[in-house]
């Protein structure tokens, strides 16, 4: 492929991928103008739109729409990447070693199925009603996906540059970060991706353990109060954060394991 | 059967072998030593009762089949496997693991596909802790020597195969272990870069005193670098063959390779292999 | 003076008309306290922050403050805040032919099992001499009831605002509430037992500060309820008409000591609230969401911090 | 390593794996034996274990414990199963073929993130109160991870097998199904045991679409009466089930990708 | 510089070289040609202005230093690479793609990992719909062919470097396409099997009548696979040559191997990579 047809496959990528949203976003628009969904249930975008404004202009519940955005992103990013960080060290080790794997075995993997609401009451006990809550239930679910990437990620080394690096020398810490980080790092930027969009999923669920801020309140809260047009609004609106973050995430994938399939 | 019984020896085996070349390394000790080594894989033994000794400063040079099990002899020294009966010695004590004591240039190349390619050359070089500098300067100085100059900077994939192979190479050049281990480290060389850089070996030898286990499937390159070549016939019924290689130094003299024993010794050699 | 600190849950979808004034206009900072409020999206969810005190003080309906004394929670009802006649209607969809009580046989009701939503459909069923076997019973959540009755799928529901109010607005005829069936339902104050006992000063402060809401409630209504309104992002008018249709009444500390509601002092167990509290713990047994009744229903209710300020109030 | 070795490593693998969760569930008795945590809040294991054989032998509101368990596993299982099939095909086809990604990109990136709780209302109007929903939610929360680890897996194909392939006179299918799917498989199964964690998790969710059976139900009625032991016990089975349907994943990857890290 | 401006030609090039010695091939019109082809690797030039041509039954060697273009050029045969210079034709249409008319053996095998011995070696067949009885008994032929009888049911890690460089040969030969693409195929065996599957590979073309490119570093085997020999001196300056190789017929005779033109051309080539 020369460097033209190259571009040109791009903008025509860009192009297909902003349209096809954009399409359903029509047909949406079409339904909700033809009367086929009740506009409590499915309101119209536009609807939605002038509830965003609205929010954006005067806030949500008094607290302006930038606070409960900045609330979220500050709690999911925390999480996020103490999760991260924790999860693919603790990972990368249990492929490593046979004996942390048990210890850990266990322990994770009986928690990682938990419904994040059978454990909000335990976590009001243990560490409150405030940030600390919210926070580590996000970090907790970050943390088990990115433990089971990274560990699998291991496998993935192949023998022969786990031997060449030991008999260049390479200390155990130094296998680990030179050959066996790099050699899973396909899988833990997939679970980067996949465990983004659950921090997202669980920040309503984090968001239920009390507090008045937040895009998880905001959906809770209007969604109690039967304001479809809020809850729509505040849906897209952490539909977009995904979106935004995991296009950066794939990129930066792309990027950072640029020899992957490269032979 | 046993080394002793086996038949048809047309030179001497293992430690009975007349002094090598590589004046002063008959006396000392061994760096290296297989005792009745044997090894399966799974259960399937590929070999059995393997014994040899190499000197310090020596270069045994390993000739055999596909498949009979040169690699695994090399993985063995390397500390990457265990033997599952006999003992490998290094240095007098038993291999348990790899170490930098032993490096090895893999049949594969086996470089580190995110590493560009003076990263990989100062790979033993960051373990120690040398600075940035010395390690660029290392890559450098190394690239140059295996005809890699300009290339510091590109990725493993971004290489053809020989080149990939000399990268392989320059990494354990750089790295400067006392044992080498080299897997067939050429065969995707052109003879003008082969020949230079089997000269560069014995010149490498002869500077730091090393000693090298070598695999290859050319004779005259077993003959060019060996003191002894090690000829694995069938080690899975523990046949194997030492041949002296009696050269007169210095080696690297590309002269050598028209010396009459030279010539004499590759048709032994090619006549046994052929049978 | 020094304030006194409390911490007081309340519930972000429910209609607080007097704590959002008397947080908003300073009325507890005026009597000396220092509230810290934590909000929740329902009563459940404060059970296990009041059993991990990380809450003095709880607004929530009357059926969680039954299932957390039942569990054993030291808890006990301060008093009831506000007693809601209409606020809990059963509504139904006019296309289903449900004129009154009876047609709702054979039907599909949207309930929250185990809820006061479930209570007050039981006695429905009851009054038209229906059981709970004559109609289909779809266990859902408040907030899923309106997508799940435009969608077709329940006939009926029997629910709170705001979500009756919403089918209604999609054309749902309301044909029961709580009056009608001679039920009362609510809001009341619940406090850990360590508070009620311990902080005799802070309880009197608090109960100060809500009279004096409910005395500005009743001279300037309009005033009072837009802080409230304000919250939930409502028009005074739109708010008002919610607030109408809940049909509020918020009893006095007066009436709260009458049998209507805690009782008189010594005769708690023969209250009204009580015997109804006491009925939502034998429906609680029979649905088998309690182990057993509690067996002392008296410390459910602790009238002494009121008693102790209206003594205070009259000297 | 000899077979002995071997076969002594795995026994003592067996063993801390075993003895890790015990070593816990002893500090959790002893904090609750010793009085250091409300048993309303964090109910000694004993008390869990009481509910448990509780619900065992009399149900859990009036309908038997393994009711509950089945109507869960039969919705997860079937969710799981369709949303993996489908989502490791699309993710397939996504990582083949750069039109499919552009349609597919913003729609699902945008509705991975999304909260389970903000699309009940859409699923109810679309799907009902029935299975559909509850079936539908778990299967679109597969399909969306699936999707990714598949698309994110056909990256690790090699070059040079793709060619080797192609040049073999595989046709695209052939490609895609001898090639493509094989080097995707680490990836595969890696998503599907974050997937089949996170359908455990979101049965919950989905069980708010209406019904009176399945251990989400279960554990949020329990939840809402405060019966903590119940949920204790409900939220210990979620995590029974999800260890052994990991611990099977994990075995059958390790089978099923034998090559891996092989060289 | 074009190739006709080409300085030191030892020999002749491209399309003027005189007939070879398979018979009735000079007459029938090129399998394979290349004009003018040049390509960069994102923006380098590796190669430029590179033309030749080979007819059917013809086998062309292509010998050349390390990291000059021979995989590339291989590349650009099988459709994995589009020249971005120029246009390379097979049976005179433009080469758009890969396809199964030519087969290649690759430089590092690229086995299917997920396949055994027998697995890959059939691929071809079972892409062709052959049934499983048929697959089997083309891959235990294969395999015997190659010298692996015994380990059909193996892994492609369970092998040795050499043993898994038989099994992409085997492959490839199972296909039997009209095109074979060698890189390399023999670097990593030793003597004896790499003259027998020499043999073998001469028997398969006068047999099928297939055309074959075939890359290595050694001269030896150049000159007695090769029709003709294209040594590539530095294609990113467009220099290369052509020789005739000019041995009796039948080729596969091993007598061929002392044959005097052999023995003259293997020098003169040597010389000339060694400048
Ligand atoms: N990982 C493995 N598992 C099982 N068998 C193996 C493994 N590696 C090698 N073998 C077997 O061991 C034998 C010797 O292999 P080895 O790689 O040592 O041969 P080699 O002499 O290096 O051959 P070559 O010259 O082809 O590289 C072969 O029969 C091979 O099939
Ligand atoms: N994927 C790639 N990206 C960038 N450059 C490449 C790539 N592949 C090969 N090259 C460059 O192209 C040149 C020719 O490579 P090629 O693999 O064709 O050489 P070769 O003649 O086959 O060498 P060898 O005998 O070592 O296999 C080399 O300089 C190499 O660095
Ligand atoms: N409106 C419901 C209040 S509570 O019962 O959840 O406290
Ligand atoms: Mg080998
Ligand atoms: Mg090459």
């Amino acid at each position: 492929m020369t460097r033209s047809e190259a571009r040109r496959a791009r903008l025509r990528y860009v192009l297909v991928a902003t349209l096809s949203p954009l399409a359903i976003l029509a047909l949406w628009a079409l339904v909700a103008w033809r009367g086929l969904a009740s506009p409590i249930i499915l309101p119209p975008p536009s609807a939605i739109w002038t509830s965003f404004l609205d929010m954006a202009a005067n806030g949500y519940s008094g607290v302006p729409l930038w606070t409960h955005v900045a609330a979220s992103l500050a709690r999911v990013s925390v999480a996020y990447v103490a999760g991260a960080a924790l999860g693919v060290a603790l990972g990368l080790l249990r492929g490593r070693s046979a004996l942390i794997d048990a210890v850990l075995l266990a322990p994770s993997e009986l928690l990682r199925p938990i419904p994040p609401l059978g454990l909000i009451p335990l976590f009001i006990l243990w560490f409150g009603v405030g940030e600390t809550s919210k926070v580590l239930l996000i970090f907790l679910s970050v943390l088990l996906i990115m433990m089971v990437n990274a560990q699998a990620g291991v496998r993935a080394a192949s023998l022969d540059s786990l031997r060449a690096a030991q008999s260049m020398g390479a200390n155990r810490w130094q296998v680990f970060r030179f050959v066996v980080l790099p050699s899973a790092l396909p899988q833990i930027m997939t679970g980067l991706r996949v465990a983004m969009g659950t921090a997202l999923t669980i920040l309503v669920a984090s968001e239920l353990l009390g507090g008045d801020r937040g895009l998880g309140f905001l959906i809770l809260d209007a969604s109690s109060f039967f304001r479809t047009t809020y809850v729509f609004a505040g849906v897209a609106l952490i539909g977009l954060i995904g979106l935004a973050t995991d296009r950066g995430l794939a990129w930066a994938g792309r990027r950072i394991v640029h020899w992957e399939g490269r032979r | 059967m046993t080394a002793a019984a086996r038949p048809s020896k047309p030179a001497v085996v293992g430690e009975a072998a007349p002094p090598s070349p590589k004046a002063g390394a008959e006396r000392a000790p061994p760096v290296l030593k297989f005792e009745q080594v044997g090894f399966s894989y799974d259960g399937r033994a590929i070999m059995r009762d393997v014994s040899f000794s190499v000197g310090p400063g020596e270069i045994l040079a390993l000739l055999g089949p596909s498949g009979c099990g040169k690699t695994t002899i090399l993985n063995m020294v390397a500390g990457f496997l265990r033997p599952t009966e006999g003992v490998a010695v290094v240095d007098g004590r038993e291999i348990v693991g790899p170490g930098p004591d032993r490096g090895v240039v893999f049949q594969a190349a086996a470089l580190f596909d995110w590493m560009t390619v003076a990263e990989n050359i100062a790979f033993s070089l960051r373990c120690a802790g040398a600075g940035k500098a010395r390690r660029r300067e290392v890559a450098e100085e190394m690239a140059a020597l295996v005809g890699l100059s300009g290339f510091e900077d590109a990725f493993p994939y971004q290489l053809s195969g020989g080149m990939r192979q000399r990268v392989g190479l320059a990494r354990v050049l750089a790295a400067g272990p006392k044992v080498m281990l080299m897997d067939e480290p050429f065969s995707a060389l052109d003879v003008q870069t082969r020949e230079t850089l089997q000269e560069e070996v014995l010149r490498i030898r002869d500077r730091t005193g090393c000693t090298i286990l070598f695999v290859t499937h050319s004779i005259d390159e077993a003959a060019f670098l060996g003191d002894r070549i090690f000829l694995l016939n069938d080690l899975q019924s523990g046949a194997y063959d030492v041949y002296d290689v009696a050269l007169p130094a210095p080696r690297p003299n590309p002269e050598n390779r028209l010396h009459p024993s030279f010539l004499r010794l590759r048709e032994t050699i090619y006549r046994r292999m052929r049978h | 003076q020094d304030l006194k600190p409390i911490r007081i849950g309340f519930q972000t979808g429910e209609i607080n008309v007097l704590l959002s004034y008397a947080l908003g206009s300073g009325l507890f900072k005026k009597e000396g306290l220092d509230v810290a409020t934590t909000p929740f999206p329902a009563g459940p969810a404060m059970l296990p922050a009041l059993a991990g005190s990380e809450i003095d003080l709880a607004w929530m309906g009357e059926f969680p403050s039954v299932t957390g004394y039942s569990n054993g929670l030291p808890i006990a009802i301060l008093f009831m805040e506000r007693i809601d006649a209409t606020n809990v209607r059963l509504v139904v969809n006019p296309k289903a032919g449900i004129q009154k009580l009876e047609d709702l046989k054979g039907k599909r009701l949207g309930v929250a099992i185990g809820s006061t939503s479930h209570f007050h459909t039981l006695r429905a069923l009851a009054k038209a001499g229906l059981t709970s076997a004559d109609v289909t019973l779809v266990n859902l959540t408040p907030a899923n009831m309106p997508p799940a009755y435009v969608a077709g799928q329940i006939d009926a529901a029997f629910v709170w605002e705001p979500n009756v109010g919403a089918m209604e607005r999609e054309g749902a005829k309301p044909i029961a509430n709580t009056r009608s069936l001679g039920m009362i339902t609510g809001g009341v104050w619940v406090g850990r037992r360590a508070v009620l006992d311990g902080e005799p000063e802070t309880m009197k402060r608090f109960l100060k500060a809500w009279d004096q809401a409910q005395k500005d409630y009743k001279a300037n209504p309009a005033e009072v309820r837009a802080y409230e309104a304000k919250r939930v992002g409502m028009t005074a008018e739109q708010f008002d008409k919610l607030v109408e249709g809940q049909s509020v009444a918020h009893p006095t500390f007066q009436q709260t000591l009458s049998a209507d509601f805690l009782g008189a002092p010594g005769h708690e167990l023969d209250s009204r609230l009580m015997k109804h509290l006491q009925g939502i713990g034998a429906f609680l047994l029979e649905q088998k969401r309690i182990q057993a009744e509690p067996k002392d229903w008296a410390g459910l209710f602790d009238t002494k911090p009121i008693q102790a300020y209206l003594a205070s109030a009259s000297q």
